[in-house]
């Protein structure tokens, strides 16, 4: 086990390596000055050597990439061209905003999906089912961009039930905040996990470990949920991980139409702006999610089950 | 201080407050309850296009900033809300400008800095201003002193601002703008020269209460300030870059005040939500087709000149400005010196013109790129733009670019046509300064190369008569326009929107001067 | 070759039997055959400007209204399926073979370099698609060739991890040993033997992967990374109706309601292709 | 000189020693079985062998030719002349090719595209006593005794001098296994094959082997003609093995010897003689190695032999 | 009649299928009594999955119950309701299933797994787990209390099939039903698992309805046989009338075949030619005409009945009824 988990925390630092130096790479190669964006129509040519020496823009790239690599070693990513301030300190001031909202997208319809799915297959060819299956492919249907704009107008503008913009502050408003928002991310999930625990809990149902608990006269209920969900939970496990790192992408969407604070946001503003520390380091951040979320994935599932404990 | 601008109906809104406040008294923490309006917290929640990131003025870079330093820190004179552009008395109790190039003043005597930096003297003006020229600062702000020499400090609260050469933006650019802010020589010396995020002491009417990258700067009164004390008690500024979520957010009662986009203009002019007012306002954005003098498809000036015939101008304001905007006679908006009354070139197309300056200039089979921003907007106005060179057989492709490499085209050489749009300071010698041969490859993207227009741009600025320097200025958007590089668009138009309870304070342009915001009562 | 068609007729039938999957198959066939004919069925050129009818609410000249430059919402609508399917096809497909490729030579080759190529599948998941599209947008302009790329770089990963994994499971069977011991040479094995076994999970990930492509599209135009004007796209249509959604609110229907649609004709006839195409399931009929 | 030629062949997967020195020979026309319980490396040898499973010591010769680890373009030629058969009789067809694909693939892959392939696939059914109208179908259209016979037409489609089968009866029922054996024992008279067969089930090699190894953990432990193997079983394992063969008479109480527990793992092979633990009839010099004798054609590696 | 404990009446069972009705059992008729072990012999595609499923009542959504009755001490299982049955498994009848590596959940330890099967039992965790541990000690697994605490797939084949006999004998039931429990196993396994099912027979008195195509097994466990061919039963009696007095051509074609059977080296095989019929396109008449050598004309248009030829052996031919009522 502790084998396992080395050997993936190993590979998930080559990914973080690998990503970090590809973007590096690709954002240096795209057209953009950070000192001419941040100068604006005012750069003298002086100025701009000035700061373009400031920032250490002059050198070599592979130079570049090597000073980045060698202040990350020391916890260092730089420092903001724009305001001065320390990108650690920018990325993770940005973080919990994304978390918060990533956690409670996955939490609300990674539950309510499982238990969708779960229903759904325990009475599988039902009109219950049929009913949930239709829910659930037309709640994939919806773009989180969509949705959250038809939520906004319709929840924030119209009823006002909830806030509109912003994240809050303190823990009842920041969870105001966050219902539209998660709602909107969410909801293509909630659908997504449903089939996905359907069609994974009609196969582990018809396995025949689960035709021994039957024939030993185990509640249906207590088949159901210990003995078939924990087994069909397991590519969900899977799913989430490698969701979290996709759940950045939406997090921008619903960032800008609630112009929310948020990672997701930070990564746009920043590339636009060619800042690069602020790309570099929210890249690293953001690949990091994914990598550590996928890792995790892979930890849970190897927790929840024992054969992969030992396969490896 | 009067304020009789906006268009609100006071009744009105005397009755929504009312009808308003039965519902704030049920406002829940969750907030289940009507968010329409916020209790009267003597909170001010404004919007702003973005985050106000650095602190020193030395460093701001634009206007964004520019609201919080200018609630935070005081100058010798702050721009006059209202419809004409004007400046009143700030830190200054008096200031005269002795000869072209000295400027005496004298400050008050109750304005103290905050973290106990003390009372501000004329030692503090004279370092504000001196740094921001010292080449040591790297300041991009540099250009707006002009031809600032120094400052002498004549006695503890006076002294003489000393130019070069005389230079008419130091009135409308110079002082009651960025540079003008007044910092704490000691304590931006404490902090080692440099002001980064956070402010090392404030002195204005607000102190910055704190940050929340991307979500709110909040400014709070500042309870030693002696000078006419602002309305409202907490100023909440939100970075919201689109204007659709500020007018989605302000319809949600979350926004006071917001600037929003022209489409909106019509529906707002019906009515604006929750008893608001909408306030129009001119804008001194100026958007403009350029096209790239330099370019082997575009040497020809028949053909400019063609294409500049062939914009339709009305088409564009209709349909991408929601008719909210008037078309624009150059880079130099009205209200300022040296705006023209007329373009040459008719805002509407003459496609027979077009036509036959096309077949004067002999090219045949045309294709251009043309490059924009990624913004409705613009891709809006570019697809007009490619409907009507069409019809006198241009082809047009439109490349639509996200700001970061759009902003890169100074140096790109290969740029054929481009809908652009820059901003502009009160001042007709910022607009200038852009398409001045030394630009070239930097701001001067349609590589315009004229010297005489460079000349007027040098002497112009230096010149005080004020009906000279609008003529040269004149003159100056003729020669732009003559080059057929240019096919001016719109100056755009400031549409602000605000709530019942606000009075705002704006400039002529429509942005916020927040220190001088009323409250309706 | 016969043989192989009458399979895909058995799928069809065994498609058009299940409801949702006769759903389905009606929905992509009405967008497929308006995205081929959209040309004949248009009531306007979806390019034409007219300003003077700019802005109009849905009427019986206009069905979904015009937009802000005067077009025929319905006409962009047709004319945007066409759209959708140029990017959503080539990216869907090229993803697929890219995928595939990369994915069994993963599965069935040296172990280095399945290594490496899991590190670049990886590589390319944790970025996120947003800041990936950005980034490439960047670089080389948008454009319908930009994004279809864009999608398809960040599909591949997922094609190839399936295609990998079934080549996995596939290497160490029966009958892939039985060619083997024959001499069969590797690209024979590939080409021959695994991949008629793959491609058909892998088509049915791609006909799911449809929708997602078009959502991706619309998502990319919504930040003003999509196609070039004035072609029109749904996703384009979704971004202007966005900025004016409450003067000209159809924008948003006529750009939504199709995204939607193809989304639950492309699922349900990727569920119901699975169900019909997937060995497992076909064993218990 | 042998047709196959095996010998000490080693194979280990990482510290899993899956075989440790097998070593027999098969002579033109012979069948030789090899047998034991699952785990005893039954699988690998012939897949050693065949070039399918890695083989780090050792050698394999085949008419003369050495061929273990022989790179693919030496192994390609000398696979007309030895096919192999696999356990799975369904699975191991590839499931998309028609039944005329299959039969026909090995000339597809020797590039023997001259042939009339449409003749040849009628001519293989027709050997295995499958009617033509198979030829058109797909594998998983198949029951499993038709298969299996589609498995045997295609090994014999190159005439090989070899056949590698891996339990050919697995997976059939009893009243269709009789009529494989008789096949494969018509057509190896007919065509003068020699055979590799594995099975754990005893009564097929009684009635197709001509020799029979034992195996047991990777190694030989008794080797012999099948009749003295039968007759005479001197190793404790392989009198263990054939006791446990119940036979379908309620009267025929065998006397039966127990074999206790299961084999060990790979990873922790016993000491001494490896079958120590589980040996009924064990003695305390069984605690030393034994090694390979060979009486005759009788070989065998016991310390404490029955007689 | 007392010592009956199930008895399968008339029992004819269908699957709706796309290719209309799957014919999976028809008319089965046979007894188990108290403390007996009978063997149910047939190949591939007899039906022996369906009558197990039919017994538990664990069947997939298209089954039809068409006709007949199976009476578990007298109660007919068909008609109790769902809560009856649930009572009834895993109690009163227990089963062992055809393959030990999948018959546990993989994700539960086996202590868990055994605990969770006496949920009807009052009582406390430890003394089902000490319980648990003497059924795996008398399985044969050695240090049965450590070994509670581990998962399925850390023990091999062999073992796991063990764990599953303790586990449906831990209720003590009536009648335990062992699905090919030994097919998967190598021989030296089956052996054991045999002897080992023997011996805890012989403890518990459970009856044993025991499943296998394994004529050899079958002969040296059970006591009774029953022959099934493509959803029939085609005969039935004592274990040594089955094996040395068939009455029924398939029967007797069967164990020639075995090779077990044969001990004297043979060039040819016996075989029987041919394949079960479709069962969801019957033809008329006796199933097993098309593979019989010794078919009549009768055969292809009557079904034969399953006569008694003497006390407890029956079979359904229309040679022996010739010989009935001739």
């Amino acid at each position: 086990m502790l084998n396992f988990a080395t050997r993936r925390f190993g590979l998930s630092l080559l990914i973080l390596f690998v990503a970090v130096t590809v973007m590096f790479l690709m954002i240096r190669a795209v057209p953009g000055d950070p000192v001419q964006i941040m100068l604006g129509p005012r750069a003298t040519p002086e100025l701009q050597a000035q700061l373009t020496a400031a920032l250490g823009l002059d050198q070599p790239i592979w130079k570049q990439l090597l000073i980045f690599y060698g202040n990350l070693l020391q916890g260092d990513l730089g420092t903001d061209v724009f305001s001065g301030r320390s990108v650690t300190d920018i990325v993770f001031q940005q973080l919990p905003y994304t978390l918060e909202l990533i956690f409670a997208s996955i939490l609300w319809s990674a539950s309510l999906g499982i238990a969708l799915g779960a229903y759904a297959a325990a009475h599988p060819n039902t009109l219950i089912d049929r009913i949930a299956a239709a829910i659930s492919v037309s709640f994939v249907a919806a773009p989180a961009f969509v949705v959250a704009l038809l939520a906004l107008l319709v929840f924030a503008v119209h009823l006002q039930w909830f806030p509109a913009i912003g994240a809050g502050e303190g823990f009842w408003d920041r969870l105001d905040h966050l219902v539209l928002p998660a709602f909107a991310i969410g909801l293509s999930w909630v659908g997504y996990i449903a089939r996905l625990v359907r069609a994974s809990m009609l196969e582990v149902m018809g396995e025949s470990h689960v035709r021994t608990a039957r024939a030993f006269g185990i509640a249906e209920r207590r088949v159901v949920m210990v003995y078939a969900l924990r087994i069909a939970i397991l590519p969900v496990v899977t799913v989430i991980g490698v969701g979290m790192g996709f759940l950045l992408s939406s997090a921008v969407f619903a960032e800008i139409v609630f112009a929310r604070p948020g990672l997701g946001k930070l990564v746009i503003d920043s590339i636009t702006t060619r800042n690069y520390p602020i790309v570099m380091g929210s890249v690293l951040i953001s690949t990091a999610l994914f990598v550590v979320s996928t890792a995790l994935a892979d930890l849970i599932n190897a927790l929840l089950d024992p054969r992969a404990r030992t396969a490896h | 201080m009067k304020i009789e601008w906006t268009k609100a109906n006071v009744g009105r809104r005397k009755f929504l407050k009312g009808a308003t406040a039965l519902g704030a008294a049920t406002t829940l923490p969750m907030g289940w309850a009507d968010r329409a309006f916020a209790a009267d917290d003597g909170v001010l929640r404004v919007r702003a296009y973005g985050d106000a990131q650095n602190m020193d003025p030395a460093h701001s870079v634009g206007v964004v900033e520019e609201e919080v330093h200018a609630s935070i820190y005081n100058k010798l004179i702050q721009y006059k809300p209202g419809e004409e552009w004007g400046w009143q008395l700030d830190a200054a109790t008096m200031i005269e400008q002795v000869d072209p190039t000295h400027i005496k003043f004298a400050l008050r005597d109750d304005i103290g800095f905050t973290n106990g930096f003390g009372a501000m003297t004329a030692e503090d003006v004279k370092f504000s201003m001196e740094r921001i020229v010292d080449d040591a600062t790297d300041s991009p702000n540099k250009p707006d002193l002009g031809p600032f020499s120094h400052v002498d400090v004549t006695g503890e609260r006076e002294g003489t601002i000393v130019l070069n050469k005389p230079f008419a933006p130091i009135w409308s650019i110079a002082l009651p703008y960025i540079t003008g802010n007044i910092v704490s020589k000691a304590a931006v010396e404490a902090a080692g020269g440099r002001i980064g995020a956070d402010p090392v002491a404030e002195s204005g009417p607000y102190l910055r209460d704190s940050w929340s990258p991307k979500e709110k700067t909040v400014l709070k009164r500042n309870p030693d300030w002696n000078g006419d004390a602002p309305t409202w008690d907490t100023v909440e500024i939100y970075p919201i870059d689109d204007e659709n979520t500020a007018e989605i957010a302000f319809e949600a009662g979350e926004l006071d005040v917001t600037r929003v986009s022209l489409g909106s203009v019509e529906r707002y002019r019906a009515g604006v939500p929750n008893g608001g007012s909408l306030v129009e306002k001119p804008s001194l954005y100026y958007v403009w087709m350029g096209m790239n003098v330099e370019h082997p498809k575009l040497q020809n000036q028949k053909l400019r000149q063609a294409i500049q015939h062939a914009v339709d101008v009305p088409s564009i304001l209709e349909a991408a400005y929601f008719g909210a905007a008037e078309p624009a006679t150059g880079i130099i908006a009205p209200g300022l010196a040296g705006h023209r009354p007329s373009s040459l070139v008719p805002p509407a197309a003459n496609f027979e013109k077009a036509a036959q300056l096309l077949a004067e200039s002999g090219e045949t089979n045309v294709t251009l790129t043309l490059d924009t921003l990624n913004k409705t907007t613009f891709t809006t106005t570019a697809q007009i733009i490619q409907a009507t060179l069409a019809q006198i057989g241009i082809t047009v492709e439109v490349n639509v670019l996200e700001s970061g490499a759009f902003w890169a085209s100074g140096d790109n050489e290969n740029l054929q046509l481009v809908l652009n749009r820059y901003s502009m300071t009160p001042d007709p010698y910022y607009a200038t300064s852009w398409f001045t041969p030394e630009q070239i490859g930097k701001w001067n993207w349609e590589r315009f190369n004229s010297p005489e227009f460079n000349e007027i741009h040098e002497t112009a600025a230096a010149e005080t008569d004020i009906a000279k320097r609008a003529e040269m200025y004149q003159r100056a958007q003729n020669l732009m326009e003559e080059s057929g590089a240019y096919r001016f668009i719109t100056h755009e138009a400031t549409p602000v929107i605000h709530s019942a309870r606000v009075i705002p304070a704006l400039r002529p342009d429509g942005l916020s001067l927040l220190r001088y915001f009323g409250k309706a009562t | 070759m016969e043989k192989s068609r009458s399979e895909l007729g058995q799928i069809i039938v065994g498609v058009a039997r299940d409801p949702l999957g006769l759903m389905g198959l009606i929905i992509v066939g009405v967008i497929v055959f308006c995205a081929i004919f959209a040309y004949w069925i248009v009531p306007y050129d979806p390019i034409a400007m007219d300003i003077k009818s700019r802005m109009q609410g849905p009427s019986a000249a206009h069905l979904l209204g015009t937009d802000q430059l005067g077009r025929d919402t319905f006409s962009r609508v047709i004319a945007g399926g066409q759209v959708a399917l140029k990017v959503a096809l080539p990216a869907v497909f090229g993803a697929m073979a890219i995928g595939l490729t990369l994915g069994m030579i993963a599965g069935y080759g040296p172990k280095w370099l399945d290594n490496l190529l899991m590190l670049f599948f990886d590589t390319i998941r944790s970025f996120p698609t947003v800041m990936f599209a950005l980034a490439v947008v960047a670089l080389v302009g948008p454009s319908l060739q930009t994004v279809v790329f864009v999608v398809m770089a960040t599909s591949i990963p997922t094609y190839g991890r399936v295609a990998r994994t079934q080549t996995l499971t596939l290497r160490n069977s029966e009958f892939i040993l039985a060619e083997r011991s024959m001499g069969a040479s590797m690209a024979r094995i590939l080409g021959v033997h695994m991949l008629p076994n793959i491609i058909g999970v892998l088509a049915v990930l791609a006909a799911m992967d449809i929708p997602t492509v078009i959502a991706l599209e619309a998502g990319l135009s919504f930040l003003g990374l999509g196609v070039k004007p004035p072609t029109p796209s749904w996703g384009a249509l979704l971004k202007d109706g966005y900025s004016l959604i409450r003067q000209t609110p159809w924008l948003v229907v006529g750009g939504g309601l199709p995204i939607i649609l193809a989304t639950l004709g492309f699922t349900f006839l990727g569920e119901s292709l699975r169900d019909v195409v997937d060995p497992k399931l076909r064993k218990q009929r | 000189m042998s047709l196959l030629n095996v010998v000490d062949l080693n194979t280990s997967y990482g510290p899993v020693n899956v075989l440790a020195g097998v070593s027999f020979t098969v002579e033109p026309g012979e069948t030789y079985a090899l047998v034991g319980e699952s785990g005893s490396g039954k699988t690998t040898v012939i897949r050693a062998i065949a070039g399918l499973a890695p083989a780090q010591d050792g050698s394999v010769t085949f008419e003369g030719q050495e061929i273990r680890g022989a790179p693919e373009s030496v192994m390609r030629p000398l696979r007309k002349d030895m096919a192999m058969m696999f356990q799975d009789p369904v699975g191991s067809l590839s499931p998309r090719l028609t039944i005329r694909s299959l039969i026909t693939e090995p000339y597809r892959i020797q590039g023997m595209k001259d042939r009339d392939l449409d003749a040849e696939a009628k001519r293989l059914l027709e050997m295995v006593n499958l009617s033509t109208h198979f030829a058109d179908r797909y594998p998983y259209q198949l029951s499993g005794g038709q298969a299996r016979r589609v498995g045997v037409a295609r090994a014999l489609a190159l005439e090989p001098k070899l056949i590698l089968a891996d339990e050919p009866t697995a997976g059939l029922d009893v009243s269709v296994q009789g009529e494989l054996l008789n096949l494969l024992n018509d057509l190896r008279e007919r065509l003068g094959l020699a055979m590799v067969i594995i099975t754990h089930n005893l009564s097929v090699v009684r009635h197709v082997a001509d020799r029979m190894g034992i195996m047991y953990l990777g190694r030989l432990v008794e080797e012999g003609s099948t009749e003295t193997i039968f007759n005479d079983p001197r190793h404790p394992y392989t009198r263990c093995l054939l006791s446990a063969n119940p036979e379908p008479d309620p009267d025929a109480r065998l006397e039966r010897i127990a074999l206790k527990g299961e084999p060990p793992s790979l990873l922790k092979r016993p000491s001494g003689c490896e079958f120590r633990e589980r040996c009924p009839f064990a003695k305390d010099i069984c605690t030393q190695t034994p090694q390979w004798e060979v009486d005759g054609d009788h070989g065998l590696r016991c310390l404490a032999p029955l007689s | 009649m007392t010592d009956t404990l199930l008895e399968i009446d008339h029992l004819s069972v269908d699957y709706e299928t796309g290719r209309g009705d799957l014919k999976a059992l028809r008319d089965i008729t046979f007894n188990v009594n108290k403390g007996e072990i009978v063997g149910i012999v047939g190949e591939s595609g007899c039906g022996k999955s369906t009558l197990i499923s039919s017994i538990l009542r664990l069947t997939a959504p298209n089954t039809r119950f068409r006709e007949g009755e199976v009476r578990f001490k007298g109660q007919d299982l068909l008609k109790a309701s769902e809560r009856q049955m649930r009572d009834l498994r895993g109690a009163d009848i227990s089963i062992v299933f055809q393959d030990p590596m999948q018959t546990h959940n993989p994700v539960l330890t086996i202590g868990q797994q055994m605990l969770d099967i006496q949920h009807r039992s009052k009582q406390s965790k430890v003394d089902k787990l000490t319980h648990a541990a003497k059924m795996l000690g008398a399985v044969g697994i050695p240090d049965p209390e450590a070994r509670l605490k581990q998962y399925p797939h850390e023990f091999s084949g062999g073992m796991r099939q063990r764990i599953a006999i303790a586990m449906a004998l831990m209720s003590e039931p009536d009648l335990l039903i062992a699905d090919e429990p030994t097919t998967a196993l190598d021989a030296t396994l089956e052996v054991q698992i045999i002897e080992r099912l023997q011996e805890l027979q012989r403890e518990f008195h459970c009856a044993i309805l025991f499943i296998s195509h394994h004529l050899g097994v079958i002969a040296e466990l059970c006591d009774r046989v029953v022959v099934m061919y493509a959803g029939a039963v085609v005969e039935s009696g004592d274990v040594r009338e089955i094996f040395h007095n068939p009455k029924h051509p398939y029967t007797r074609r069967l164990i020639e075949c075995d090779p077990g059977h044969i001990k004297e080296r043979a060039r040819v095989l016996p075989t029987i030619p041919g394949e079960v019929p479709d069962l969801a396109n019957l033809p008329g008449g006796c199933i097993f005409r098309d593979r019989c050598d010794q078919a009549m004309t009768r055969c292809a248009t009557e079904v034969p009945p399953l006569d008694q030829l003497k006390e407890g052996h029956h079979a359904a031919c229309w040679l022996n009824h010739e010989e009935v009522t001739s």
